[in-house]
């Protein structure tokens, strides 16, 4: 190393930066050569962006699966008409790989490179924050899934998120789970210890303590699967009811199936997503027999949610089914509708028509409008119906519905 | 803190404590004789848990069978690798570092790809099922199994290690491979013998956890680098200290989460690793070379 | 004064002890030969004033400051340095670079002179590569200055390590069984090399050998070591009529089988 | 090209630089600006993880002193409201006090039980971040983080700027780099490597210098964590993960940590081979791990050296290869 003296070695560190040289050299055509991606006359580039590795991998491949289907079907109708031009899609999918850095890099690409006009995605916290300053700057409209607050607010312009929060969750089905069983004095939440996590059982406090239960917030480090000893600890609070779902759906079940190993006697209340079909074969099926939950059965719901669910049933595998893709499929419904409806796809109609309270009809869920001032100063969180079903015979079924 | 709730972190602690010292037995034996740096472990952990959701859940084979299939399998393919990537890197940190390295990403994205999306369930064998109860604390009987068998394990390889021909051989080779293999003893057979049994190990907790967690492509992630710090904090090669260390980790996630909660367990074994190895570096029971 | 002197010295590993209250005193500028059988203890004296190894009891004091307890680099900063029984070099650097980590001492250049590079370093730089290549010559190895260590003879290896340690301008410099390996020839140039550097410049030599005869026509005093204990202690002449020392060198040939110092 | 014996490294490393700083104007792609500003990040980081693996310790902790850099500026910068430049500085600081806090602590550890100490530190200091939300944020992270202050009536907030701050953060460092590698200080951090009972023999106290070697890489690494997070204006514990800290330790080891080209190199490599698939019509990143990790495998396998190290390799032969022919010309003759 560094034998700087010798001769023999100064021809090599030459070569090493002739080598370094020509390396930067192949990098900077390789940068040069494509010009950045024109959207041909008549087609419009759109975004998919989803964590197609890492923790997160099993919502990304799935949302994208379907997103692609989706544009593909739209194209192979004709395409959308919007003013009087009708536009073939050209989508693009990055990988976020479920990271706030990789987010950004991604976003940059598909804006700057890429030249779309709209991205789809994506789930978590950190990418959708840090990939706010790229969008924003370039006006271009977010459709997202984050469950963090601070996801949708008056600076984060082009955000609209098409999923619902414990937020919104949480009070009515906590509403509706004391009013039915009045006994429940104090409730363990427990939760994954990152930003999603900390957001969903910060929700589910602010929604129990109005109404006179008591709330005791676990975390946990993510990937964590024995959770005895948290247990141990949640259960010498004595909870009458524990919602432990404001995490991974693995570690949600095991969590179900460990507190009934350990004599948890109470209800399982999931103010997050709670499907005995895929929670089921973990968390045991008994064990989560009777328990309440604002996630509702597809394959049984609204005409729309039907199809989606058979589409998904058609091409792929129904085990392999889960919610994410639901949130941008909606999305993208929205966006859609909305060029159409504004007879173009600048960013800011498309905000205009959102922010105006329209109401959406094409999407799986039926009508549905945006809304959320009140809370995050800024009119983009989509307001979908709250259901809430009940874990019978291994199935759900739906006890109650909002308007 | 109540005597129910002492019994129950007591069990608690030795499970947790016993798995990792299953799996980070394999590895303190590759890391001890080899000294290759295997970051690709739990992956093979992982693959043990796949293959019992492959040949128990999916295909209905019993239970053990499932289990001995799975578990030669992965065995055979820690050789392969063994054979094929590691051998001209014994004694090498960087290259086989790397090589574990590309080794893991290929395997847990091969994985995703071929077994899909879901958390996989490995249901709980018919005579595992059903919970016993020791003075107010809850066991339940798969576990209790997973305890006796790792205890057998533990006891099984420390005997094979101490007293047979091929356990003395492996220790030579740790101590000196040069001066082994003048010898007479083949370095190439052990070290695949190592490899062999460290895979079995990793595999075998693997298929024995299968059932009371699930099965994933992420699932090696957290044990693989939990049983680096085991190895650690015992000392690099030596089987006492890895169930020592195994055991303090054990106890410290079992009886530091009752008072500050599970985030704050990881950061005290974090802490206890590092206040130990400033005190002793080379781990509680490892021994400086030389 | 002695310049070092080790008074009580012990250590003991495991059960054995390697020295055993041990006094030696090294006077200023003199060769003092070290030499006893196989594990009489002579390396480990060297271990242990080097810092190297920690005695159980006893005192080592330079100029009369106590230097137990030091870590290596503060004795060696102190102007005790040493060299190793077997070639323990760099061995993947050359034959140069060896030698200018011994300057590490003497360079005089900062941390901030290092980074910053500016003229006054380059100077010293330059300085001290002419010196290294001053030294290289001294042991006839200038044509191999850039030479890998690995690549070079033994005997060369050898002479490095010296090399090195003499780059260090030591005060007392502790040769470790430094003929090791050399036919009679070399052994023969290579000690009157040594001997003619460090009488030049006044540095204090202590020089281990388990080969008596080897030794015999350099140093100017000698101490003898047997199972970690002084046994004798004199001039050259006077040690090869000692009976003691005649005993302990027969008695270990006639246990151990070992070639002894008249083979 | 390569027999043109007259082009000396300066004159390639002033063709580099010169294309570095013209390339924005080349080219107004946004996106390749900002990937190598990140590639520029990259390449300090790893230059810092090889300065400390030249003194034969594994650290697996860089990823974290680039967060105590991005924290201590943006906390800085958004509580004090102090001037974004002097921050910048003061991280770098920051990060080489930790390090040598930490590193007196540590560093008499050595070979893979240090690089598990590190690794745990990394852990330790990413849960601080989660765990103290009142300061730093909690795993939400902090958000809004402003682009640096104006400076002479220029506006740092575009990708260009932050392009030039990360191009000459990277001259910087590699310069420095380069300098320590000539001097004195590169001398005796390899002499620790290769022997350090034979260097501290010789007066070299191993713990000082390797404390040095440390607090350099990790002065690097804290400014590019400032600069990391004006450029993303958003910093969260998740992007100073473990995960990262071992990606520069792969791009340094894949690049070969032997020459100081090594990382950057490694890093040129394996941060564009994924733009370059991308390159690829219908391309599918969910197979990119098992890219990434095939080329992790092949390269190592068959280049242990790494790729300066293969680069050389082929070199040397191609002379060997070369000067036998001449040898037997000149028999012939």
């Amino acid at each position: 190393m560094g034998r700087i003296k010798s001769k023999h070695n100064n021809r090599n560190f030459h070569f090493m930066v002739l080598a370094m040289g020509l390396l930067l050299l192949a990098a900077a055509l390789l940068v040069m050569q494509p010009a950045p991606a024109e959207a041909d006359e008549g087609t419009v580039n759109v975004g998919i962006m989803a964590p197609l590795s890492g923790p997160g991998a099993p919502w990304g491949i799935a949302t994208a699966r379907v997103l692609e289907l989706q544009f593909k079907q739209i194209n192979d109708a004709g395409g959308v008409k919007v003013g009087n031009k009708v536009y073939k899609l050209k989508w693009y999918k990055e990988d976020d790989k479920y990271m706030g850095s990789a987010a950004a890099q991604a976003a940059a690409r598909l804006i700057h490179d890429l030249d779309c006009k709209v991205i789809f995605g994506t789930n978590g916290s950190s990418p959708v924050l840090a990939m706010h300053p790229i969008t924003t700057d370039n006006k271009v409209p977010v459709f997202c899934n984050s469950f963090a607050d601070d996801a949708v607010s008056p600076e984060r312009k082009y955000n609209f998120r098409t999923s619902m929060t414990s937020h919104q969750y949480a009070p009515v089905v906590w509403k509706y789970a004391k009013g039915r069983w009045p006994e429940i004095k104090r409730v363990a939440a427990i939760g994954q210890n990152d930003a999603t996590g900390k957001e969903e059982t910060n929700h589910i406090k602010l929604a129990c303590e109005p109404l006179g239960i008591a709330v005791d917030i676990e975390l946990f480090e993510p990937g964590q699967k024995e959770f005895y000893p948290l247990l141990t600890r949640v259960l010498a609070k004595k909870p009458d009811a524990m919602d432990p779902t404001c995490c991974a759906l693995g570690s949600a079940s095991l969590i179900m199936k460990q507190a009934r190993e350990l004599g948890f006697k109470g209800k399982f209340i999931s103010s997050v997503f709670l499907d005995p079909t895929l929670n089921g074969p973990i968390a045991g099926f008994d064990n989560i027999e009777g328990s309440l939950t604002v996630t509702w059965d597809l394959a049984n719901g609204s005409p729309g949610e039907r199809a989606f669910y058979k589409m998904w049933c058609d091409n792929w595998n129904p085990k392999e089914f889960n919610v994410s893709p639901t949130i941008f499929y909606t999305g993208a419904e929205i966006w859609l509708e909305a060029i159409q409806k504004v007879g173009d796809i600048d960013a800011d109609k498309v905000r205009n028509l959102i922010e105006s309270g329209h109401m959406f009809n094409t999407t799986i869920y039926g009508k549905v409008k945006f809304s959320g001032k009140d809370y995050y100063g800024v009119d983009h969180q989509l307001i979908t119906p709250v259901v809430i079903s009940e874990v019978k015979d291994k199935k759900l079924v739906e006890i109650w519905r909002g308007k | 803190m109540t005597l129910q709730m002492f019994v129950q972190s007591l069990i608690n602690s030795i499970l947790s404590g016993g798995v990792l010292i299953l799996i980070a037995m394999g590895l303190t034996i590759i890391l001890g004789i080899m000294k290759v740096v295997n970051f690709a472990h739990g992956e093979f952990y992982m693959l043990g848990g796949f293959g019992i959701w492959w040949f128990f859940a999916e295909h209905g084979l019993n239970f053990v069978l499932a289990l001995i299939l799975s578990v030669t399998l992965v065995g055979i393919l820690g050789v392969a690798i063994e054979r094929g990537l590691f051998k001209p890197f014994r004694e090498n940190a960087f290259p086989s570092l790397i090589i574990s390295c590309g080794i893991l990403l290929v395997f847990r994205a091969a994985t995703q790809l071929s077994f899909g999306l879901v958390d996989h369930a490995v249901p709980t064998p018919e005579a595992f099922k059903g919970m016993i109860q020791v003075s107010g604390a809850f066991l339940s009987k798969e576990r209790l199994i997973v305890i006796c068998i790792t205890l057998a394990l533990i006891i099984g390889l420390y005997v094979f290690i101490k007293f047979t021909k091929a356990g003395l051989a492996m220790r030579a080779v740790s101590d000196n491979p040069a001066a082994a293999s003048l010898q007479g003893m083949s370095v190439d057979r052990i070290s695949s013998l190592a490899f062999f049994i460290g895979s079995v190990l990793a595999a075998t907790a693997g298929c024995l956890t299968g059932p009371i967690f699930y099965v994933s492509p992420t699932m090696g992630a957290e044990p693989g680098l939990m049983a680096f710090v085991v190895i650690v904090l015992g000392g690099i090669g030596s089987i006492t200290g890895t169930v020592i260390a195994g055991l303090i980790i054990g106890f410290i996630e079992g009886f530091g989460a009752i008072p500050f909660g599970t985030n704050y367990a990881t950061v005290m074994v974090y802490v206890v690793l590092l206040i130990t190895l400033i005190f002793k570096p080379m781990g509680l029971l490892g021994h400086a070379e030389k | 004064m002695p310049l070092l002197e080790a008074e009580h010295l012990s250590i003991r590993f495991g059960g054995l002890k390697a020295l055993d209250k041990l006094d030696i005193q090294i006077e200023e500028g003199e060769i003092l030969g070290l030499i006893g059988p196989n594990g009489a203890g002579k390396s480990t004296f060297i271990n242990v004033v080097s810092g190297f190894h920690k005695p159980s009891s006893g005192r080592i004091t330079l100029n009369g400051e106590n230097i137990v307890g030091l870590r290596m680099d503060q004795i060696a900063s102190k102007g005790i340095i040493r060299t190793f029984q077997v070639s323990n070099l760099f061995m993947s650097s050359s034959v140069l670079r060896n030698i200018q980590v011994g300057f590490h001492l003497q360079s005089g250049i900062g941390f901030w002179g290092s980074i910053l590079g500016n003229s006054k370093t380059r100077r010293q730089e330059q300085v001290l590569h002419e010196k290294a290549l001053e030294i290289s010559n001294l042991f006839n190895m200038g044509h191999l200055s850039n030479e890998m260590t690995a690549n070079l003879p033994h005997g060369h290896q050898r002479e490095l390590g010296v090399a090195m340690a003499l780059a260090a301008e030591p005060k007392l410099l502790m040769l470790d069984e430094p003929v090791t390996g050399m036919i009679a020839e070399e052994t023969l140039r290579f000690m009157n090399t040594i001997r003619a550097i460090t009488k030049k410049k006044g540095t204090t030599t202590l020089l281990i050998e388990h080969d008596m005869k080897a030794v015999m026509g350099f140093c100017d005093r000698i101490v003898v070591l047997n199972f970690g204990k002084k046994i004798a202690e004199g001039t050259p002449e006077k040690i090869q009529k000692n009976q003691d020392v005649i005993k302990a060198y027969l008695g270990e040939k006639k246990d151990a089988q070992n070639p002894g110092p008249a083979s | 090209m390569l027999k043109n014996r007259r082009l000396t490294p300066n004159m390639v490393l002033l063709v580099i630089a010169i294309l570095l700083i013209l390339f924005p104007m080349l080219s107004g792609n946004k996106y390749y600006l900002r990937t190598i500003t990140t590639l520029a990040i990259a390449i300090v980081l790893t230059s810092g993880f090889r300065l400390i693996a030249l003194t034969g310790q594994l650290s697996i902790a860089q990823a974290a002193f680039m967060g105590v850099g991005a924290y201590c500026s943006t906390l800085l910068i958004m509580n004090l409201g102090w001037n974004s430049w002097i921050c910048f500085f003061l991280a770098g600081f920051a990060a080489a006090l930790t390090a040598g806090i930490v590193g007196f602590i540590t560093l008499r550890i050595k070979e893979i039980y240090f690089a598990i100490a590190t690794l745990a530190l990394n852990e330790l200091f990413r849960l601080i971040w989660v765990e103290w939300d009142t300061l730093f944020g909690g795993p939400a992270g902090i958000v809004n983080i402003p682009s640096p202050d104006p400076i002479l009536g220029i506006h740092f907030g575009s990708v260009v700027s932050f392009y030039y701050i990360a191009v000459l953060l990277l001259f910087s460092a590699t310069a420095m780099m380069l300098r320590i590698e000539r001097s004195r200080i590169g001398l005796i951090f390899s002499s620790i490597r290769e022997f350090d009972t034979l260097a501290a023999s010789l007066g070299v106290n191993l713990i000082w210098e390797k404390v040095k070697a440390f607090m350099i890489a990790c002065f690097f690494a804290g400014m590019a964590g400032a600069l990391y997070a004006h450029l993303q204006h958003f910093i969260s514990p998740v992007d100073f993960t473990l995960m990262d800290s071992v990606m520069f330790l792969l791009y340094g080891v894949i690049g070969g940590l032997e020459s100081v080209w090594g990382p950057a190199v490694g890093c040129t490599v394996m941060i564009f081979i994924p733009v370059g698939l991308r390159l690829i019509p219908n391309y599918n990143p969910v197979i990119e791990p098992i890219i990434f990790g095939g080329i992790l495998i092949l390269v190592m396998r068959f280049c242990p050296g790494g790729l300066v190290g293969l680069f050389q390799k082929l070199v040397s032969d191609l002379k060997k290869t070369e000067s036998q022919k001449g040898e037997q010309e000149h028999a012939a003759a």
